[in-house]
């Protein structure tokens, strides 16, 4: 452990502020990177879920392709 | 409830509704808004690449730097201002329907305004930064940017109004409009140097509130005309 | 006296050194549809255009309803058509109806689409359009409240619509005959059926 | 390729297919993110706290654990996407295209936060948040390349026509990054002289330097999991229509 | 006499006829050609308006401004540059039936450099001169300026060309673009600085040349792959 | 075994998540002219451009002569059709020579004017044309002797024609016909007469 205190840890001998908004910058950014795909598939799964809903509320056959080109 | 042509109510639907439709076609979605902004960010980077790195120089040019990048932003998109319309025939029907044609012309200036001299003005104090522009500088810079940046928008659509039908488009216009320019130019550069080296600014500062008023006031008519012109040509 | 919707006098008008019109003389009344034929190059959208005021180099006296023309009585679409393919249909229809300073609700601009066969399209850019769709665009216009004006100027409405495009059409031309408005419209095509149309040929048969 | 063998073959354009892309991601994702957790949780507690500050710049050089690995994947992402857009272009594999898409805000992001970081950091070392230094202003028209791309890709509609567009801007951008690098480089030093090189850093001791391998090795799983979330998404999104994903929908309404 | 397609007469034919049309379009009448000329005097005049007139400074600043109007006037034309071309069906029987399209594209950038780089290239001396610029320096910076601006009209190309079918046409294409051009700034800009201060400006001056070489020969490839999407879009 | 000039199979093409098209099967022989016929938005612009190579996103096989299809083989007008209004009409028409790297004199272009009725017009700017005369520009590439390929692709060929137009067209179509080559093409108004013509319709009639 380099800090003697807690105090001491944050105030990061006097440069605090710089270290600090650096590292919750990085929280932000790594935090947006990793919710972001996640939060994008959620609406598209909500998105599409209704969507089916609606098409087998209508007693239809969802409009799909049977044949989906496949390896 | 067709409105009476020339009501007030329906002057600002006639406003409103160009408004709408060109920013519309400028910001097709949110993230589009990032676009000019990223774009000063480079062309300010140009100078010390072009120029020089140095701090003192850089601070040194700063405002003209800044307003350099400001014609060129109101430049570029010009060509364009009224040519597609012109194309397409909305150029017509707004001649031919707008009552008075003079707000749809006002409405499309603001927008292109929003998409050159807003965005340069809100980052000025940004850009001075990267520029070592002296703290004191910064805001005359930005009160000069916000007040002839319109003017520039609408000098730049009387160019293209008046070029809208020609095959020389680009160079012809840049080459009507730039000496246009140069008063403006002149005065916001000397608000933000003269505050740079603690001098009073608003001397440069109400010349360009006072033609920025005039402008605002008189230059549609002229673009207006010039429209009319460039659909009878067609 | 009751005016004449159009009343054209004495027109002389000429492009390129050459007189397309010389002491021309049209009328048309309210529920008057008429249709301009003529070879190409004759002259009709140069009519049209000075009567819209966008042409001013002619002579003679041009009057809608015994006044000067001015662009709030007519409704002009042309070759080009006022309409922008990098908005949607009901972005460009919006715009039109704002352009007239309409105040109403938006609702009749997904009217007038429904109208010209345009459900599921109100929202597609229109350079995503097929060339008729786009037409159809255009000629939404016409099922506009702000078209209730008393002459319309179409220059070949019919171009790129299939056989119901045309029914379309010609159906809301005779609606706003019906309403006392009046027509001139130009076509290569054979023109639809509606009451009260004649034909005026222009230039001399190519 | 005639002359590849034709298992290698089969295997190259299972890897194009995307549903085997999702169906066998979809395992890893876990593993991954919990390693990325633990290698990022040791290396910052251990570069914040336990290694000792510099003799120069004091505790502001713990800046460096999260700055250096967000500028090294900056960069990284840039050639990944050149190579996925090569991929595309050349062998027509729609896969690839959905990771270029991927990839660009992900390397974006990690290019604003090398930026900003490393300003952040300028603040105490240099007295200046702001300076035009060669490796900076580099990574600035890094950042421009990235926004280029990202804006290019939302500005065409057909995804397809988006992808190859794409991929042109970012090969011939990897061309120009190692030329823009060396030109900045060789021209900024020319004026300024080595006062703030970042490059000359003063040999590490490892308790200094292993806390930032671990950050390193940390934040790259740490981009791994958010490409391939991203690319699993955008997967399910261009893929809509087909049956699989329809039914996978169905399943998690179930 | 079709020319069987591919033969080296009518590769030439291809090539030749769309350089005519280019400069047709571009010249419609000799005095145009004035045009470019004039267009670059009045953007220098902007620096000393805009910057600093005094001549130690300007003459330092010099190689840089004349550089940024070559980036400004390539930048100013390119929008246009295949725009009107796809609106009109051109591009589209372009891509359909020159065999190979490379030539004509060629051909294009070519006309293009014609009316921004080469009369920037052959004023330079006249514009290096009112802005104080050192004599020695004046012929590097020309032959930088000879070897550069090509690569910038086809770097200008590639974004012009990728954006041909977009709404948002000017400030993305701009952003596009400018980073690329960085490199070719430097250098021009810093061959003429080693020569102002008694250097030997030969390496970044081979750079270029290399650069230029590098991009007449692969990025008009480019520039034909992303017109083809272009095409396919519309 | 003689290759079809053109030879269409199991063509399938959606756009805008509609299918347009599902095994679609077209076969065009030497002397024999199509024509499409379907509502506004049916595909037919969409096919020949899949044919043209101008829409890659197509499944199924595009066969011209036996062989896949290059540019060089076939000549498309389309809805926008390659004429830029700010050259004159010789102009234009010169640069259609140059592309396809045609060696021979210019006179062919004159002559190809004078075909489509131009004769006075070939230095006017495109732009100051009438509509018609603009779309005779452009079909006076049919005129050209690089319009000599087996295969026409003409989409609404008779836009804005008059009577006399629509005749030197199909005059110029039979002619090819005659010379061998095969023609697809599309339009709403009725067909000229010409030798070996069939029509086709895509879509459901609307
Ligand atoms: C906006 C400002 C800055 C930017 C854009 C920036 C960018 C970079 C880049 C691109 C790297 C290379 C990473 C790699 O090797 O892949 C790097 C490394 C590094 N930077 Fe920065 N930097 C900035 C500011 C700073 C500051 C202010 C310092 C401290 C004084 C600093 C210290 C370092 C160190 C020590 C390294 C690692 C050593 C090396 O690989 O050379 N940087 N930075
Ligand atoms: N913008 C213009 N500038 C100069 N002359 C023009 C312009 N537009 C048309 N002309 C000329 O005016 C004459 C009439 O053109 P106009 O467009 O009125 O014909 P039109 O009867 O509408 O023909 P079409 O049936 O082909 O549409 C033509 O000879 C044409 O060359
Ligand atoms: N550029 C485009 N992008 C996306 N979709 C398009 C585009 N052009 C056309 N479409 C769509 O493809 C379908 C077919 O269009 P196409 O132009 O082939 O029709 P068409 O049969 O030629 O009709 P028309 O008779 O109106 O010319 C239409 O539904 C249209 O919306
Ligand atoms: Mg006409
Ligand atoms: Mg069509």
């Amino acid at each position: 452990m380099s800090f003697d205190s807690f105090g001491e840890f944050l105030a990061m001998g006097g440069h605090g502020f710089y270290v600090w908004w650096s590292y919750l910058l990085t929280v932000a950014v790594v935090g947006f990177v990793l919710i972001w795909p996640l939060w994008r598939r959620r609406r598209f799964l909500a998105e599409q879920r209704g969507r089916l809903r609606r098409a087998d509320a209508l007693g239809q056959q969802a409009e799909v392709e049977s044949n989906a080109p496949e390896a | 409830m067709r409105a009476s042509p020339g009501s007030e109510a329906s002057l600002w639907v006639l406003f409103r509704g160009q408004l709408r439709r060109d920013l519309k076609l400028a910001f097709g979605q949110p993230s589009e808004l990032a676009n000019p902004l990223a774009f000063f960010v480079v062309v300010i980077t140009l100078f010390p690449l072009g120029v020089s790195p140095e701090p003192g120089v850089l601070a040194g040019m700063a405002p003209g730097v800044l307003w350099i990048a400001a014609l060129l932003a109101t430049l570029l998109g010009l060509e364009a201002l009224f040519r597609r319309d012109r194309d397409d025939g909305t150029l017509e029907q707004m001649v031919l329907r707008a009552q008075p044609l003079y707000l749809p012309v006002v409405a499309r200036m603001l927008a292109h305004w929003m998409v050159t001299g807003l965005p340069l003005t809100l980052l000025a104090p940004v850009l001075g930064g990267m520029l070592n522009l002296a703290p004191e500088a910064r805001l005359p810079l930005m009160l000069g940017l916000a007040l002839g940046t319109p003017v520039l928008v609408l000098l730049g659509g009387v160019g293209a109004a008046l070029t809208v039908g020609l095959r020389t488009g680009g160079v012809l216009l840049a080459l009507l409009v730039l000496p246009l320019f140069v008063p403006v130019l002149i005065l916001g550069v000397s608000a933000a140097e003269l505050a740079g080296s603690g001098l009073d600014p608003t001397g440069p500062l109400l010349w360009l509130a006072a033609g920025t008023s005039f402008a605002i006031t008189t230059v549609p008519f002229a673009i207006a005309a010039a429209l009319r012109i460039g659909v009878e040509t067609g | 006296m009751s005016h004449a919707v159009l009343d054209i006098r004495d027109l002389r008008c000429e492009r390129d050194d050459r007189e397309l019109f010389a002491d021309f003389d049209l009328r048309l009344e309210a529920a008057q549809a008429l249709q301009l034929r003529g070879p190409n190059g004759a002259g009709k959208t140069t009519l049209l255009r000075c009567i819209a005021g966008m042409h001013p180099e002619y002579e003679g006296s041009i009057r809608l309803l015994g006044v000067p023309v001015s662009g709030d009585q007519l409704l002009f679409v042309g070759h080009r058509p006022g309409i922008s393919g990098l908005l949607s249909a009901a972005d460009n229809l919006r715009w039109h109806l704002d352009l007239a300073g309409w105040r109403g609700s938006g609702g009749v601009v997904s009217a007038a689409l429904e109208r010209v066969g345009l459900i599921g399209y109100e929202e597609v850019p229109c350079q995503q359009l097929s060339a008729g769709q786009q037409r159809r665009v255009a000629l939404a216009r016409l099922a506009l409240p702000t078209a209730e004006v008393p002459l319309w100027l179409l220059d070949e409405p019919f171009t790129a619509l299939d056989d119901a495009g045309l029914q379309l059409v010609s159906g809301l031309m005779a609606q706003r005959l019906a309403g006392g408005g009046a027509i001139l419209f130009t076509t290569h095509q054979p023109a639809p059926d509606l009451p009260g149309l004649s034909t005026r040929w222009i230039g001399a048969a190519s | 390729m005639k002359y590849i063998p034709d298992g290698l073959r089969r295997l190259w354009h299972r890897m194009g297919s995307p549903r085997w892309f999702y169906e066998t991601t979809g395992s890893w994702v876990p593993w991954l993110a919990a390693s990325a957790a633990l290698l990022l949780g040791v290396g910052t507690v251990w570069g914040l706290a336990y290694a000792p500050p510099d003799y120069l710049q004091g505790d502001s050089f713990r800046i460096i654990y999260i700055h250096v690995p967000a500028a090294y994947l900056a960069q990284a992402g840039y050639m990944l996407m050149a190579v996925c857009g090569v991929v595309l272009l050349v062998w027509r594999m729609k896969l690839a295209d959905m990771v270029m898409a991927t990839v660009a805000p992900v390397g974006a992001a990690f290019t604003f936060l090398a930026l900003a970081t490393g300003s952040i950091w300028g603040k105490p070392t240099w007295g200046t948040y702001w300076i035009w230094d060669a490796r900076i202003t580099s990574v600035l028209i890094l950042l421009f390349l990235y926004l280029g791309i990202m804006g290019l890709r939302r500005a065409i509609e057909r995804p397809e026509a988006a992808g190859r567009a794409c991929a042109i801007l970012a090969i011939v951008g990897v061309i120009n990054i190692p030329i823009i690098k060396y030109s900045v480089d060789w021209w900024m030093t020319l004026h300024q002289p080595a006062t703030f090189s970042v490059t000359s850093a003063p040999a590490m001791p490892p308790v200094m330097w292993i806390p930032l391998l671990l950050n390193v090795l940390g934040f790259n799983l740490l981009f791994a999991v958010s490409v391939i979330q991203g690319t699993r998404t955008e997967v399910l999104l261009r893929e809509r229509r087909t049956r699989w994903v329809t039914d996978l929908c169905r399943q998690e309404r179930a």
